[in-house]
């Protein structure tokens, strides 16, 4: 048995035992260590598989004929599916520690204890089915284990029933799309086996192979929160206790990246460019409408969900980036796309984990999740504060942190992809390039947003104002995520191999030298090491020296603490500072035509005279666009249809069996 | 002149001509977007002038000198009169905003490009290198056309048409059709004058060139 | 030459934190001898910057960490952005990682840096400096990438020194309209990011009217001087950059004292020559609103996508 | 362009300076030699003073030339010049804006009314001149102060 088996089973070991744990143990405190404890161990043995498929590049293998009856079971865990496993099992396990504590207080219920480690089973799971029946399982699975999680905390928050409503509607249609997709597969296939899938899927015929795909784009695009399948995820995340909300954000929503690309590469084995060029179009308005509704929006978490969109969309785009390269022949480029699609894959999970974890911490700390409401917590919360600063520079894909290698790499493919003499890749790489840009900058606002009106300056409400910093196992938690997004910035070389394997894994992608853009000095897991380790030590060092250097000054050993500079007023208040809505606001304004923002201001005059004001309230709406224009009108309509529908059967003995009449003459007729 | 140095200069003037396009969309001067048009003009003309050259047709030559002293001469002078005139020397409500205009502009271009590159690939020779660039003012001249409030920056939005199709004709038939081009560009000069003495009668009868204001008496 | 090579990054670091400083003094001595006045001698920022030095460092009473931090990040991302580019010789031991990509990026951490450090005390004018701040820097950065995306797609890589030697072999190549249209662009994008008209004022009183002095009022003494400087360095980065982009002849190629002495010299004459054209510039115009900024932004944006197409399909 | 020929027309129009007396006060220890940045404090003034300070960084006498900078926040600043008597309702402004500084700063009271309240010597708006709240380093006297006599006390403390 090889490490990677031995792992594995454990992992599965342990992640029984957690939900036995779960089951059995009556004294809630005890109950919460333990299950958290195991669940994290499950976690830490995922993440060891992976390491091993990884390295080595040989797949762990399983079957179980009879565990299903017609279909049975079957594994086969690729370097390709490691890839998401070592996130799941990272991702898993410091959520883990980090809800030992924090559910300790209102979620330490049976039920919902059992389910996390049953979430995260099927998560470390799904990446390693190998047949349509076995995916089409797990992946049910995985779905309703989130539904129920998301349900948790209905009492609490009455949002979250109709998130949950949300949430099932959309991923059961996403379900239904799979389902269709994987038969139309498995109807020219031998069986539902991905190898017998893969064997034949090239002799399909090409209108069939687009549908084929065009039903993963939506099983998998609604999965992944691409837009305009993403309405569920910025109501369905935000709801959920926030360590399972930085489960689905972190991991779940990479699981339909994955679906997609195993079954745009692996099964269908490519295909043209305009799947590509439809791909990278809903990818680049995911980012970019993601990333505007998280810069507008001031609830902490829900700006994490729809920065989430965003960042899927930008994972979308380099999919698409490499799709289209393999479709004109640019197999290098192709693998250097697909290669920064999987790196930003494992980035986002580290610091996207890592945010929501914060916000978790910030939410039980203060009881808030309005920005507008918060303020000051870097002084009463200094970990949780240092720990969303840092999770906000690595998203904001600023050197030396992780986010900056894996967005460096789709840039360099796509900018070296732009001079491909395709000209529908050379036209709609450029815009794809202006996008990525445009995300970034608005990322970087949204983040400042987020750090400086949450985290720093005044506290504007007395809930932010006695905010106490969380228990340690929670800090553990995302001491963790911290870690590992420093250490795959320093250490992204480490993973240039076993991401060269995942490449090689996926099939449909070959290139004779992964990584290496030729004709170009661009040479990329070498530069990428360099890279880092030169801005890393580099800024570190300078702000050190700097720091220093200030202390030795003649005056630079103390500094004097002043009253803020307020033009001499005699007295000011944190209501003068700028709030959240207030940053954005500039931003939003130029964007109106894509946010519509709606402002309603209602001034009461006093009753001697309207030139008295009493009070003024003001009220901005962000409304989200598709959910308008897309959302609202089918739904009418389908209610329209079902109001239709009601005339047909009005309870009429008669009318029935004239309809079976009716229907057993056409039926002769037909068959005639 | 060398192969290279003839392609560069292509490239040169019909970039200008659409960066003239381009900029058009920004400014709100009605004085400064007729500058701008002037501008494209005698690089369009300079084009003609420049295939001219290259072919060592005297016709050529003449015809481009002549295209040029009516593009960069007479229509932005007459078109300066009207403006002066007018009341309001800025464009005050386009239908898009700026900055939107502007994205569109990009994108328009970038239409242009993905879809003349069949004749790109048709013939080798610079000029049909260029055409994508002509197209894309034509695209622009039509968007500043459809979008804009006043008379004379739709006047200048035709014109900018007209300067595009000019181009590609030019280009297509490298230089031959010269004489086509100038004649549309005397009925051009023709269209000009009548529509100057419309707007002026316009002027008069309503006091301002504002054409949802000819909206609301139609209705 | 191997120390000499090693020598590179620290000479351009010196001279940018040394020029960075005169830039400002030449520009404002261009702009008081428009003005009619003698304006203070060209090396008065230096005199400042050495005061500022030796003064009391203060903390706003509810300031964090972040706001003591904010300035030496600034600096030091941008003295490792100087390390980085190729100002004087496009040799230098950084050279596989002095890209384009990479520059934007670590000028950004910069400018979030001093964001943050601005909201960190919690006064109204901080908090207005750094969301316009952040408004501007989110807009501008298309333009840089697109820009960027054109020149290396015209010299085939991203890497600056490879882009710079290439134009120096094919002189031809800065006269093509892509080119040119790039670093249009680019210049729009410097002015935005370095805080100049018609973007923003960097002589105003009137904080209403501010951008980026909106976000520095609250340092005093030391800390000041970091951001001054910081400032100043970004702008004699960009300017150099820009101007060795456009006419890289004298730039060292070699590492000979000969060549970076040379090099040194044309480098200081091209920013000096930049500087004062943005004087006389400054001079001439006016400050656009803020919310006129977006559709000069956008203008840039479309001025670089088309570069990027003509460079894609001309290439 | 018209701009432009008007610049060249214009020419330089700032008044020769006489050279510095070498009996320069070195406030400070010095340690302002060269460089000043000032920040005006107007605590009541008749706004007299602040005309004349603004033509004294005007092109006619053009302190800048000197190292003297008029800046924004008193954060930035080593001197305040305050001008007018200190009215009642800007006694907390005048303190808080010296808090702000950093030291070393020096105050300079600029004006007979913010000597000694001047003309307004005992209004009932006035709480006092400008020493009974801040240290007062060094007074310009007159009312309002010619520019000339700003700019020697300016470069008294540069020392330029």
């Amino acid at each position: 048995m090889s490490f990677a088996e031995i792992s594995l089973v454990a992992a599965l070991a342990t992640g029984a035992a957690a939900i036995a744990a779960a089951l059995a143990i009556g004294e809630p405190r005890r109950r919460t260590l333990l299950t958290g404890v195991l669940t994290a161990g499950c976690g830490a043995g995922g993440l060891l598989a992976a390491m091993g498929v990884l390295a080595t590049g040989r797949p762990v293998e399983a079957e179980f004929p009879h565990l299903l009856p017609f279909a049975g079971l079957s594994f086969r865990l690729d370097a390709f599916g490691a890839v998401f496993v070592l996130v799941a099992g990272g991702g898993a396990s410091a959520a883990a520690l980090y809800g030992i504590s924090y559910t300790r207080d209102h979620l330490s219920g049976r039920s919902f204890q059992a389910l996390v480690p049953a979430f995260v089973l099927t998560l470390l799971l799904v990446p390693a089915a190998n047949s349509m029946s076995t995916f089409l399982m797990l992946w049910e699975l995985m779905a309703v284990t989130s539904l129920l999680l998301v349900l948790a905390e209905q009492r609490r928050s009455p949002n979250a029933r109709e998130a949950a409503m949300w949430y099932g509607v959309m991923t059961h249609l996403g379900f239904i799309a799979l389902l269709l997709m994987f038969s139309l597969l498995a109807a020219h296939a031998a069986d539902g086996s991905f190898a017998a899938i893969r064997h034949t899927s090239s002799t399909m015929a090409p209108a069939l192979r687009s549908l084929v795909f065009l039903l993963a784009l939506v099983g998998f695009g609604s999965k992944a929160g691409m837009v305009p399948l993403h309405a569920w995820l910025p109501r369905a995340h935000p709801e959920a206790p926030s360590h399972v909300s930085a489960l689905m954000s972190a991991v779940m929503v990479n699981l339909g990246i994955y679906g997609l690309v195993r079954v745009g590469f692996g099964l269908l084995g490519g295909g043209p460019s305009w799947w590509w060029l439809v791909l990278l179009a809903l990818g680049a308005v995911s980012a970019l409408f993601g990333i505007l509704h998280a810069l507008a929006s001031t609830d902490l978490k829900r700006m994490l969900a729809y920065s989430t969109t965003e960042n899927m969309g930008l994972v979308l785009v380099g999919v698409a980036a490499a799709g289209l390269f393999t479709s004109t022949g640019h197999p290098v480029l192709a693998a250097a796309a697909l290669g920064a699609v999987l790196l930003h894959v494992i980035n986002h999970a580290a610091f996207k984990g890592l945010l929501f974890l914060a916000a978790g911490s910030v939410v039980r700390g203060t009881g808030e999740r309005d920005l507008d409401q918060l303020g000051g917590l870097m002084r009463r919360m200094p970990v949780t504060g240092a720990m969303f600063t840092l999770g906000a520079v690595a998203i904001t894909a600023l050197p030396p942190l992780n986010g900056f290698m894996s967005e460096w790499l789709l840039l360099q493919s796509l900018i070296h992809g732009a001079q491909s003499h395709v000209v529908a890749v050379a036209v709609a790489v450029p815009v794809a390039i202006a996008v990525l840009a445009l995300t970034t900058g608005l990322t970087a606002a949204t983040f400042v947003k987020a750090t400086g009106t949450g985290f720093l300056a005044l506290p504007r409400t007395r809930a932010a104002e006695d905010a106490e910093e969380s228990p340690r196992s929670m800090l553990l938690g995302m001491g963790v995520l911290a870690g590992a997004c420093v250490f795959l910035a320093i250490a992204v070389g480490v993973l240039a191999g076993g991401l060269a394997r995942a490449i090689a894994a996926v099939g449909g992608v070959t290139s004779p030298a992964p990584f290496r853009v030729h004709g170009t000095t661009v040479s990329l897991p070498w530069q990428i090491v360099g890279t880092s380790v030169v801005l890393g030590v580099a800024v570190v060092v300078g702000v050190v020296a700097i720091s220093v250097a200030l202390r030795v000054l003649p005056r630079g050993a103390r500094r004097r603490r002043t009253e803020n500079w307020g033009c001499g007023r005699t007295q000011q208040t944190a209501r003068m500072e700028y709030t959240a809505s207030s940053f954005a606001e500039p931003l939003v304004r130029v964007f109106d035509d894509v946010l519509h923002p709606e402002l309603d201001i209602d001034v009461t005059h006093r009753e001697e005279s309207q030139y008295y004001v009493e009070s003024i309230s003001l009220q901005r709406g962000i409304k989200d666009a598709f959910e308008e224009r897309v959302y609202r009108p089918v739904l009418g309509g389908v209610a329209a249809w079902g109001r239709w529908a009601r005339q047909i059967q009005n309870g009429s003995v008669h009318r029935y069996l004239a309809y079976g009449f009716v229907a057993l003459v056409l039926l002769l007729v037909a068959i005639r | 002149m060398t192969r290279a140095t003839y392609a560069e200069l292509l490239n040169l003037l019909a970039g200008i001509a659409l960066v003239a396009a381009v900029l058009t969309l920004w400014r709100r001067k009605l004085v400064a977007i007729v500058r701008l048009l002037a501008v494209q003009g005698a690089a369009v003309a300079a084009t003609g002038l420049v295939i001219g050259i290259d072919r060592a047709s005297v016709s050529a030559i003449v015809l481009a000198t002549l295209a040029f002293a009516l593009k960069a001469g007479v229509i932005p002078l007459v078109l300066l009169r009207l403006v002066r005139r007018g009341p309001d020397a800025r464009e005050t409500q386009p239908l898009v905003n700026v900055s939107a205009s502007l994205v569109a502009a990009a994108l328009l271009i970038a239409l242009a490009f993905a879809s003349t590159s069949a004749v790109v690939s048709l013939s080798s020779g610079p000029e049909s290198r260029v055409i994508p660039l002509g197209f894309a003012i034509v695209l622009v001249g039509f968007f500043s056309l459809a979008t804009r409030g006043k008379a004379p920056s739709q006047l200048v939005g035709f014109l900018l048409f007209e300067n595009g199709v000019a181009l590609v004709a030019v280009l297509a038939a490298a230089g031959v059709s010269v004489v086509v081009e100038l004649g549309v560009a005397l009925d051009v000069l023709l269209a000009v004058l009548v529509l100057q003495v419309l707007t002026a009668r316009m002027q008069d009868k309503f006091g301002s060139l504002d054409l949802d204001q000819l909206q609301e008496l139609h209705d | 030459m191997s120390v000499t090579r090693a020598a590179v990054p620290i000479l351009q670091v010196v001279l940018v934190v040394v020029a960075g400083p005169l830039l400002i003094g030449v520009i404002r001595k261009v702009r008081a001898r428009l003005e009619g006045r003698v304006g203070a001698p060209i090396h008065q920022p230096l005199r400042d910057l050495r005061k500022l030095l030796t003064k009391e460092r203060l903390l706003p009473e509810h300031a964090s960490w972040v706001f003591a931090l904010a300035p030496a990040v600034l600096v030091s991302s941008a003295v490792a952005t100087a390390a980085l580019v190729p100002l004087v010789s496009t040799v230098s031991p950084f050279a596989h990682v002095s890209d384009l990509v990479t520059i934007t990026a670590l000028l950004l951490l910069g400018t979030v840096a001093l964001a943050l450090g601005a909201l960190d005390p919690g006064t109204a004018f901080g908090g207005m400096g750094s969301s316009r701040e952040m408004t501007i820097a989110a807009l501008t950065e298309p333009t840089l990438l697109l820009s960027i995306a054109a020149i290396s797609i015209l010299a085939g890589t991203t890497n600056l020194p490879a882009v710079v030697a290439s134009t120096l072999h094919r002189p031809e190549a800065v006269i093509s309209i892509g080119y040119l249209l790039a670093i249009v662009a680019l210049a729009i994008a410097t002015l935005a990011e370095s805080a100049r008209l018609p973007v923003d004022n960097p002589n105003t009183h009137l904080e209403l009217t501010m951008v980026h002095e909106a976000m520095v009022l609250e340092y005093a003494g030391p800390d000041l001087a970091l951001v001054e400087s910081g400032s100043s360095i970004r702008l004699a980065i960009f300017l150099g950059l820009l101007a060795n982009l456009l006419v890289p002849w004298g730039i060292a190629t070699t590492p000979s004292v000969a060549r970076l002495a040379l090099g040194t010299l044309a480098f200081v004459g091209k920013i000096s020559l930049l500087a004062i054209l943005l004087g006389v510039f400054e001079v001439f115009t006016a400050k656009i609103r803020l919310f006129r900024v977006p559709e000069l932004l956008a203008l840039s944006l479309v001025l670089s996508f088309l570069a990027v197409i003509i460079a894609v399909v001309h290439r | 362009m018209s701009l432009f020929r008007k610049i060249l027309r214009t020419g330089r129009v700032t008044e020769r300076a006489e050279p510095a007396t070498g009996a320069e006060l070195m406030l400070a220890g010095g340690r302002l030699r060269g460089s000043v940045q000032v920040r005006a404090v107007d605590v009541g003034s008749c706004n007299g003073c602040e005309l004349e300070l603004a033509s004294t960084f005007g092109p006619v006498y053009d302190a800048e030339r000197f190292g003297v900078r008029l800046v924004a926040s008193p954060r930035h600043a080593d001197v305040l010049c305050v001008t007018g008597p200190v009215t009642h309702n800007m006694v907390t402004p005048l303190v808080k804006t010296y808090e702000a500084a950093a030291s070393p700063k020096l105050v300079v009271a600029v004006g007979d009314c913010a000597r000694n309240c001047g003309v307004f010597t005992g209004g009932y708006g006035v709480a006092g001149a400008v020493s009974d709240f801040v240290p007062v380093d060094f007074e310009i006297a007159g009312c309002p102060p010619h520019p000339d006599d700003l700019l020697r006390g300016l470069r008294r403390l540069t020392g330029r």
